[in-house]
């Protein structure tokens, strides 16, 4: 069934090939680049660029889950950087359990967030988390839950269009003031860090991260796959028709909310997992993951890619992201807000479906410039 | 200041022993500890020479210098300086003289001695704060004085007050009548260091009355229990009172958006940007004229409406009119916007500029000791309500207003009906973003104007006209004051950050009942 | 209403009694009954305003009643379920003004329509089956649209997305059909192709349609009601009504 | 009065209209018949400036408004009642009336009581919202609107769509007494043959986005003209 | 290399611009005077200047950049604590070194990182101590921002006033928001707090773009610093030239800093300042004077050393003397932590403060504090024979972090 599906999206659609053939390349040239080249050659990648590059997975995962939703079923989510960050502290709270004793305070049963507020034990909703399968589990449940259970209150109660997309940003906004509060049991501000190891693996480590790296290209595959598979099934129909038309969908006999949670729901793992593969290649979660802005982001990358593509939003995540790295970074760093700020006036002017339609734009363009000049010849012919 | 000391010739003849008092206590200010000070501030004000009410009140304003060079205490006058004795001015450059420091201890002293002098004033507000700055330090060598002024008084509010500095320093008579009765007149008041007298009364150690007398703890406590019964209603109005000023702020903030992205559609990220630029006219207003600092929120509120007015006319223009049918997208351009100004604006000073508060706009109406309302609030208040009957009234009731309502319904159909839409939408944005510059006139005078304020805003702002219901101008007010109050009555018992949280789930709790807002649009084209 | 639901035969399709529906409080229904046998064919006719478009929505679970009863084969009270649960239980509606899937293609809005199950994992792992495939195309022949199969609904005329929105009815195949106002914008050769599909459909399903054009309802052939300030005014065949002084004031002229 | 010569109009790539000629006189209607899809609102579009022409040229009144923008030309006097009715729906039908008050100079901007008498229902319900009106009331309240502006080029597509007989009887006696008075060109939309016959005093039959008859409605041959419209 | 490269990582946009762009014009400024100078070693300095854009994660990013790619030699960067721990690891593991010049809350000794700003034994202690000895203030509010540096700073600080006999009833401790805007409740709160027939003062914590609401509903609402004193950590001149001072005067705040300090080499160095920036109206504070002595001591510790090499500078670092620009002289300890005079200044009307208490000599930076019970019994001393930042007492082992 999946291989019959593969196959015959390899064989029909030209962008999900393409995007495919990207992904596997990344996945196995970088790490040959990094691991065989030597390190002065010139094609040598060096373990920062691997990080960063995953880093970029992670971002582009997040991209893709926001596009399934809103792409697609016309979900605007302003907070998705919440059940990203959800993925990712329940990833950061099994990687603090890891530390045990190599704290500073060299407490084996506390964070040391927690000696030196004075907690005398672990909070009940700390246990369990220093097993992997564990915190695994609750990198699907926390964000899948808590979209679950937001979904179902939001779509029952019809919420739509921007009330619905302001309810999401109060809900990642409430979560980070309260992420934020040292009370709340996860660090507060500064919230989880210093990470040691991963599976006994120690996270410093360029094999562990060079692994850390392709499993999240691994993950941005798989998505990628599940995500085109729900969109070209005949519920990717139904979530458009949800998209364009809502109340029409629902006189078809569409139980429109279930659909929305579903896909909701779906949206929300994919970012708890792009979470849960950032946080130990990046070292550190905070409440600041849960700002309504970074939320914003989300949605600008997967604009500027091209909303409702897929590949539009991976490609999306990964052109904003580099060029924030390549901004912030030398002669730019002053200025890059404007270059920033620029990149998005410019790319929605210009670009209205995106990176991705730009293509699309230029034929139809020159499509309909051949109609038109073929109609004049024929007027002047005549 | 001439004056004063153009009249001491005569005292200096008259009363040459306390002449001599006058000047050896005069040394020691710019001697010893800030203790030795102190001491030396009570001593001159005991001291009777007219020459003591103006030196306490210069040392008090930090003008009061000591050359290093004699000794001579000198009064820091503009560019030069006078000599306290001898009423010479000199010129001193800033080395050869050395400030005569005073710190909030000596500040308390030096008040305290002026109001002992000052209760005698002509004027009736210098003696109501020095009454008010003597209930709050009961001195008992005082009484026979303020006593004195109590007789003399003919205001019965300020008379009333003396009566009060008199209780606070009978309440620690020997004499039990003179206890009750000081009782009896607190249980009057109101005032928080009189309301303290109370309470000390009622204090215990180890279980027993440190006041001895039965009888005054009775009436201390029925007086404290109807004391707390007004000040709780008082404190009841305050919070009312916190909370409509807050929703004012909010509606402050909210109000252009309501336009720009409640009529408009515009998702406007840049909206706090604007509420910025008007914020940082009224700064470069009171930079350009510093002389008319009074004046300055005045003219600011036209300016400020200018210039973001016209940034926003810009941006319609240059950005926004490509992007009509496509809502979303004017949510990923405006954010560029945004990070623009914002970056703009940092570059040009990347931290916080001071905007100064005129003197009208500072302090607050006092109503009584437990109950006043800041007049910056106030008049935020007020400012609030004014710009959204205006606005009501230019939507409601011209024919601009039914255009813009009407363009930003249906573009096409609008321009078939012969108006301009370009036009009317580089206005409708305009007057939004003008809004939201006057918003940042009045948000300068209770916040930080710095290049971040604008992100302040801009969540809250759209929680509000979504919360109200979007393209409902009295929805948005609604939401703005009832988010405030509901704030201000949580925020007392968990907390300014639970409160927060507790009023972003009421948002979203709120949404599931009502999906469309407090006044949501009805009618069956809703749906379509 | 549990006890052998398959084999009970209902007395009436569809049954309102006594439904009211007032907005800011002007009435747009007022105590109205309507009584539709199954298999029937009904045309309702009435002035602008009349409440016939309400009335659906009422049917339809769109619109809360305020007052009355609402009856689906004699026992399922609509008034109880909501849109996606009255469309399952066999009522197909088209609207008054053309609504289709814009940014899906003409193929596949009629695909959407398509009965069958509607379920999250149904539509999932949905695979069209040859039949369907079929009954898809003949539909498109039906509504005149082959050859825009492939166009985005959204590139339509207007009178070609009323066309495709009756395909999508047919596809639907509910058992009973409210059919709102299908003749506006069609040529009057198209109107009558449409009065003979409609008898058509009514050979195996009962249909309620709203038309002002009498020639169409004159094609019809069927009882007519008509409605007047939100309840039935007169009701009869075509010649009948429309001999009535009061119908001829309040709707035909004179 | 108006002249439209080879208009030519696309959406995208598809070409809506080919090279197709209209003319309208002051004090006279002229019908646009044809099937769904032919092109008759395509070509309502390009003359109230609705939709750019790529090809061809207007001249109204003498003006070449090929390129004006559309307000312009509802300045200039024309004025349309799109298929669809396009009523401000969160506006109140009395506002959805003034907003014709643009084109109008200022002591002219009032809503004359003939509208009213036209359509009375437009004045029972003058305080509700546009969106809330009947389908056939929005019809009304779109003519009306139309009518405010006192235009001299009127463009009406399909104006009877959705409209009970007694007000189409109205609406055509309107629309023959606004001719009679004859300060007003009016261009119609119409697929009810009769009611286009009727009143016409020159047609236009489209087909596949091509004028394929033209001419006084005299000399129509209705055979012909009902050809295009069944097949 | 050819030359010696120092990393700027200071955010530059964002919310924390505000403070940190005037930190990374002064480490460019030193940069150049020190290549004026000659640079070090014969060799040029230059300058690699970041922006992690007040974003944490980016922080650790941008600092695997510079030791990574462009093989800086020294950082000098950070201001929240937040942006320091995001940093730590990267640092740590790539054996960088980093002069964080902010005061902070703490509970922290690096290898890599050396802190010129104060630990909470060189700030919030001795500020206490002045108000309960010059003030006699017997009743405290601990005003916070809700982050990390405020609530570990109450905490000592409760320790601390209990122990020295003040009653629970008499701390009152409260949190709010970052960029809390609306402070008419808890000002509120603080009047009546203060009301109690008891000498009262605030304690605030209060951090970034809250203290200008904060300080402008004190001053409506009447609340002088003859009432109820403030004392602020986190507000120093850069902070004042946003506020409208005037009524103001009289609040407090406590630093190893002032600009109004009197010296040669503090007039010295504004001159510079205002050369260098070309703006006479711009203020120094004390996180500048932390970033000066932090490239100074670098500096000569370079020399010292003979190369840029980190383990070397590090092991010169230690003992290394640099002048206050105070007066009185700068040390770093083998803690990673200065010792530093504390001052108290109260606000003046022209935005400055002016010094009305300070310790008679230098206080040695404490990294772990007295007064929480899991940090007394620590030690750091990066020197052997213990040679680890959190040496415990009691078990006489350095505790699980290697670093
Ligand atoms: N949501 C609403 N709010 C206010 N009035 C409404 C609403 N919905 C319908 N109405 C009014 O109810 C009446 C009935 O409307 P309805 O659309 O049912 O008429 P209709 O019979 O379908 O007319 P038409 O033949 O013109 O389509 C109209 O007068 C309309 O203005
Ligand atoms: N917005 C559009 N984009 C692309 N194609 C369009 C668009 N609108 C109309 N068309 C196409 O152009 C052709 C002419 O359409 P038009 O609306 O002018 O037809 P019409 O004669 O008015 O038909 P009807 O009687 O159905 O209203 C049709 O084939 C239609 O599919
Ligand atoms: N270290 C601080 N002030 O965050
Ligand atoms: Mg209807
Ligand atoms: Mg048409």
């Amino acid at each position: 069934m999946k291989n019959s599906f593969i196959g015959r999206l390899i064989q029909n659609d030209k962008a999900a090939r393409n995007t495919i053939m990207v992904l596997l390349a990344v996945l196995i040239i970088v790490p040959f680049l990094n691991i065989v080249m030597p390190e002065g050659s010139f094609l040598h990648v060096p373990t920062y660029t691997v990080t960063l590059l995953g880093k970029y997975l992670c971002f582009a995962l997040l991209a893709l889950a926001l596009d399934l939703v809103w792409g697609y079923c016309g979900i605007l989510s302003l907070g998705h950087g919440a059940f990203f960050a959800l993925g990712g502290y329940a990833m950061g709270m099994y990687l603090m359990r890891q530390i045990g004793d190599r704290g500073v305070y060299g407490n084996a049963d506390l964070p040391d967030f927690m000696v030196f507020l004075n907690w005398q034990e672990l909070p009940w909703y700390w246990q369990g988390f220093d097993q992997f399968w564990f915190a695994a589990l609750l990198v699907l449940l926390a964000p899948g839950i808590l979209a679950f259970v937001f979904g179902w209150l939001a779509f029952r109660s019809r919420v739509t269009g921007v009330y619905l997309s302001i309810i999401t940003q109060a809900l990642t906004y409430a979560l980070m003031l309260a992420f934020f509060q040292n009370d709340f049991g996860f660090g507060g501000n500064n919230g989880l860090t210093d990470f040691k190891d991963i599976l006994g693996f120690d996270l410093q480590s360029d094999a562990t991260r060079l692994v850390l790296y392709m499993l999240t290209g691994i993950a941005v595959l798989a998505a990628f796959l599940l995500c085109k598979y729900i969109t070209l099934s005949k519920q990717g129909r139904v979530l458009v028709a949800i998209r364009d038309a809502e109340s029409r969908t629902r006189f078809m006999g569409y139980r429109v909310e279930h659909y929305k949670l579903f896909v909701f729901v779906v949206s929300a793992m994919i970012a708890g997992i792009a979470g849960a593969l950032y946080v130990p290649q990046i070292g550190i979660i905070n409440p600041s993951e849960f700002n309504p802005l970074n939320s914003i982001e989300i949605v600008i990358w997967v604009a500027i890619g091209g909303r409702g593509t897929l590949y539009g939003a991976l490609l999306g995540a990964v052109l904003v992201n580099y060029a924030k790295t390549y901004f912030t970074g030398g002669i730019f760093a002053e200025f890059w807000l404007f270059m920033l700020g620029g990149l998005f006036v410019v790319s929605t002017i210009y670009l209205p479906k995106g990176v991705i339609g730009l293509a699309e734009q230029l034929r139809n363009k020159r499509a309909a410039k051949k109609a038109e000049q073929a109609s004049n010849q024929k007027v002047e012919g005549a | 200041m001439a004056g004063w000391l153009g009249a001491l010739g005569i005292f200096l003849m008259a009363s040459l022993a306390t002449a001599a008092d006058f000047e050896t206590e005069l040394k020691t200010l710019s001697k010893g500890s800030y203790s030795k000070k102190a001491i030396a501030v009570q001593a001159l004000s005991e001291i009777d020479d007219a020459r003591v009410l103006p030196t306490l009140q210069v040392m008090l304003d930090g003008r009061l210098y000591v050359v290093k060079n004699g000794g001579a205490i000198v009064a820091e006058e503009g560019e030069s300086f006078r000599n306290i004795l001898d009423d010479e001015i000199v010129a001193y450059t800033s080395r050869q003289v050395k400030k005569i420091r005073i710190n909030n201890k000596l500040r308390r002293a030096l008040r305290t001695a002026l109001a002992s002098i000052e209760i005698k004033s002509k004027i009736a507000d210098v003696r109501k704060s020095s009454v008010q700055n003597l209930i709050k330090a009961p001195n008992k060598d005082l009484r026979p004085l303020i006593f004195e002024a109590y007789k003399q008084e003919k205001i019965p509010a300020i008379k009333e007050l003396m009566g009060v500095a008199l209780a606070t320093i009978d309440i620690s008579s020997d004499d039990q009548e003179t206890r009750l009765k000081a009782v009896d007149i607190l249980s009057l008041t109101v005032e928080p260091a009189a309301v303290s007298l109370l309470q000390q009364l009622m204090a215990k150690e180890e279980g027993q009355y440190v006041e001895q007398d039965a009888e005054v703890v009775a009436a201390a406590e029925s007086a404290l229990k109807k004391v707390n019964g007004k000040i709780r209603v008082y404190s009841f109005i305050e919070t009312v009172f916190f909370g409509l000023s807050l929703g004012s702020v909010l509606l402050l903030a909210a109000i252009g958006l309501a336009i720009t992205f409640g009529v408009m559609g515009v998702i406007n990220m840049a909206h706090g940007e604007m509420i910025m630029l008007g914020a940082y006219t009224t700064f470069a207003i009171q930079q350009v004229f510093p002389q008319w600092i009074e004046a300055s929120i005045l003219i600011a509120i036209p300016a400020a409406f200018l210039v973001s007015g016209a940034v926003g006319v810009i941006i319609e223009r240059t950005i926004i009119r490509h992007l009509y049918g496509r809502p979303l997208e004017t949510l990923l351009a405006t954010f560029g916007v945004s990070l623009f100004l914002q970056q703009l604006v940092r570059t040009f000073r990347s931290n916080n500029v001071a905007v100064v508060t005129p003197d009208w706009m500072s302090g607050m109406l006092e109503i009584n000791g437990a109950l006043g309302f800041t007049y910056n609030r106030l008049f935020i208040i007020i400012f609030s309500l004014l710009v959204l009957g205006l606005l009501v009234l230019l939507l409601k009731k011209t024919l601009l207003g039914l255009q813009m309502r009407a363009v930003t319904q249906n573009r096409a159909m609008a321009n078939s009906m012969g108006i301009r839409s370009s036009w009317v939408d580089a206005l409708t944005f305009g007057l939004g973003s003008g809004i939201a510059g006057i918003a940042g006139v009045a948000l300068s005078q209770i916040t930080n104007v710095g290049p971040n304020m604008g992100q302040q805003y801009i969540i809250d702002s759209f929680m509000v006209v979504v919360f109200g219901g979007v393209g409902n101008l009295l929805g948005t007010f609604f939401a703005a004051m009832s988010l405030g109050v509901v704030n201000k009555f949580l925020e007392p018992a968990m907390g300014a950050v639970v409160a927060k949280i507790m009023m972003l789930i009421f948002i979203i709790l709120f949404i599931q009942w009502r999906p469309r807002g407090l006044f949501a649009l009805k009618g069956r084209f809703v749906e379509d | 209403m549990s006890v052998s639901v398959a084999e009970y035969k209902p007395k009436s399709i569809l049954y309102l009694n006594g439904v009211t529906k007032s907005f800011d409080g002007f009435k747009a229904i007022n105590n109205l009954s309507l009584d539709i046998r199954p298999g029937e064919l009904r045309a309702i006719i009435g002035p602008n305003g009349a409440g016939k478009s309400t009335m659906m929505d009422i049917i339809t679970g769109k619109t809360k009643p305020d007052e009355g009863e609402v009856k689906f084969k004699d026992l399922t009270d609509l008034t109880k379920h909501d849109e996606a649960d009255i469309a399952n239980l066999g009522i197909g509606r088209k609207f008054q003004k053309p609504t289709v899937i814009e940014s899906l293609t003409v193929w596949e809005n009629l695909e959407l329509a398509l009965s069958g199950r509607r379920g999250v994992w149904q539509t999932l792992f949905f695979k069209l089956a040859d039949s369907d495939a079929e009954r898809v195309a003949s539909t498109l022949t039906l509504v005149g649209l082959e050859e825009r199969k492939a166009d985005y609904a959204q590139n339509l005329s207007h009178g070609q997305k009323q066309w495709l929105e009756i395909g999508m009815l047919i596809m639907q195949d509910p058992e009973l059909l409210l059919i709102d106002e299908p003749a506006a914008g069609m040529t009057d050769y198209e109107t009558l192709q449409t009065a003979k599909l409609l008898k058509d459909i009514s050979q195996k399903h009962s249909v309620v349609v709203v038309e002002h054009d009498m020639d169409f309802i004159r094609a019809l052939d069927t009882k007519v009601t008509v409605l007047h300030e939100g309840s039935v005014l007169a009701e009869g065949t075509l010649d009948v009504v429309s001999a009535d002084p009061r119908v001829i004031e309040v709707y035909l002229g004179r | 009065m108006l002249e439209a010569k080879k208009l030519n109009l696309f959406y995208g790539a598809s070409q809506a209209l080919f090279d197709v000629d209209l003319q309208a006189q002051k004090g006279a209607i002229t019908s646009i018949l044809g099937r769904n899809g032919v092109g008759k609102t395509s070509l309502a579009r390009a003359v109230s400036g609705r939709h750019p022409v790529s090809g061809g040229s207007i001249l109204w009144q003498g003006k070449d408004i090929t390129r004006m923008s559309s307000a312009d030309r509802a300045k200039a006097g024309i004025a349309y009642v799109p298929q669809g009715r396009e009523v401000f729906s969160q506006l109140t039908v009395e506002e959805n009336l003034k907003t014709a008050f643009a084109v109008l100079p200022r002591k002219q901007r009032a809503i004359n009581s003939e509208i009213y008498d036209l359509f009375p229902v437009l004045r029972d319900m003058l305080h509700r919202r546009g969106g809330d009106l009947s389908g056939g009331q929005q019809q009304q309240l779109a003519i009306g609107r139309a009518l405010v502006m006192r235009p001299q080029l009127l463009i009406l597509d399909e104006p009877t769509e959705g409209i009970q007989p007694s007000v189409i009887k109205d609406i055509h006696n309107v629309i023959s007494i606004l001719r009679d008075r004859g300060e007003m060109a009016i261009l119609l939309v119409e697929q009810y043959f009769e009611f286009a016959r009727a009143l016409a005093d020159s047609y236009v039959v489209m087909d596949r986005g091509n004028a394929v008859l033209s001419g006084d409605i005299g000399a129509m041959d209705e055979t012909r003209v009902r050809e295009y419209l069944t097949v | 290399a050819d030359t010696i490269k120092v990393g700027v990582l200071h955010s530059l946009s964002g919310t924390m611009a505000i403070s940190e762009t005037t930190l990374k014009d002064t480490v460019l400024m030193m940069v150049e005077e020190q290549n004026k100078k000659g640079g070090l070693l014969g060799k040029k300095l230059e300058a690699v200047v970041v922006d992690p854009a007040s974003n944490w994660p980016l922080f650790a990013e941008k600092t695997k950049q510079l030791l990574e790619k462009d093989k800086v030699d020294v950082i000098f960067g950070c201001w929240t604590s937040v942006s320091r721990k995001s940093v730590l690891p990267v640092i740590e593991e790539l054996n960088g070194l980093l002069f964080y010049p902010v005061q902070y809350e703490g509970e922290e000794s690096s290898k890599n990182v050396f802190y010129t700003g104060a630990a909470p034994n060189q700030q919030a202690i001795p500020s206490v101590d002045y108000l309960m000895n010059e003030e006699g203030v017997e009743r405290w509010v601990l005003e916070g921002t809700d982050y990390v540096y405020p609530r570990t700073t109450n905490k000592i600080l409760e320790q601390y006033l209990i122990s020295k006999g003040v009653k629970k009833a008499d701390i009152s401790i409260n949190y709010t928001p970052f960029g809390h805007s609306d402070w008419q409740t808890r000002v509120a709160d603080i009047k009546k707090f203060g009301s109690a027939g008891k000498k009262t003062a605030v304690v605030s914590t209060v951090n970034g773009d809250a203290n200008v609401p904060f300080y402008k509903e004190l001053a409506n609402a009447g609340v002088t610093a003859e009432d109820i004193p403030v004392v602020a950590f986190s507000v120093g001149e850069e902070e004042l030239s946003g506020f409208d001072t005037k009524p103001l005067v009289g609040h407090l705040a406590a630093w190893n800093y002032f600009m109004s300090a009197e010296s040669e080499a503090n007039d010295a160095f504004i001159a510079k300042w205002h050369k260098y920036i070309k703006d006479k109206k711009r203020v120094t504070n004390d996180p500048m004077e932390a970033t000066y002595i932090g490239f100074e001591m670098w500096a000569k510790a370079v020399e010292k050393a003979g190369t840029a090499e980190v383990d070397a500078v590090r092991e010169a670092m230690y003992g290394i003397t640099v002048p206050n620009l105070t007066g009185g002289i700068a040390v770093m300890n083998t803690n990673h932590h200065l010792t530093k005079p504390v001052l108290i200044g109260e606000i003046q009307e022209n935005g400055q403060f002016e010094t009305v208490w300070q310790t008679p000599g230098g206080v040695i930076g404490d990294a772990w504090t007295d007064f929480l019970p899991e940090s007394a019994n620590l030690v750091a001393d990066w020197t052997k024979p213990i040679a680890c930042g959190n040496f415990n007492i009691k078990t006489g082992k350095c505790s699980g972090q290697n670093y």
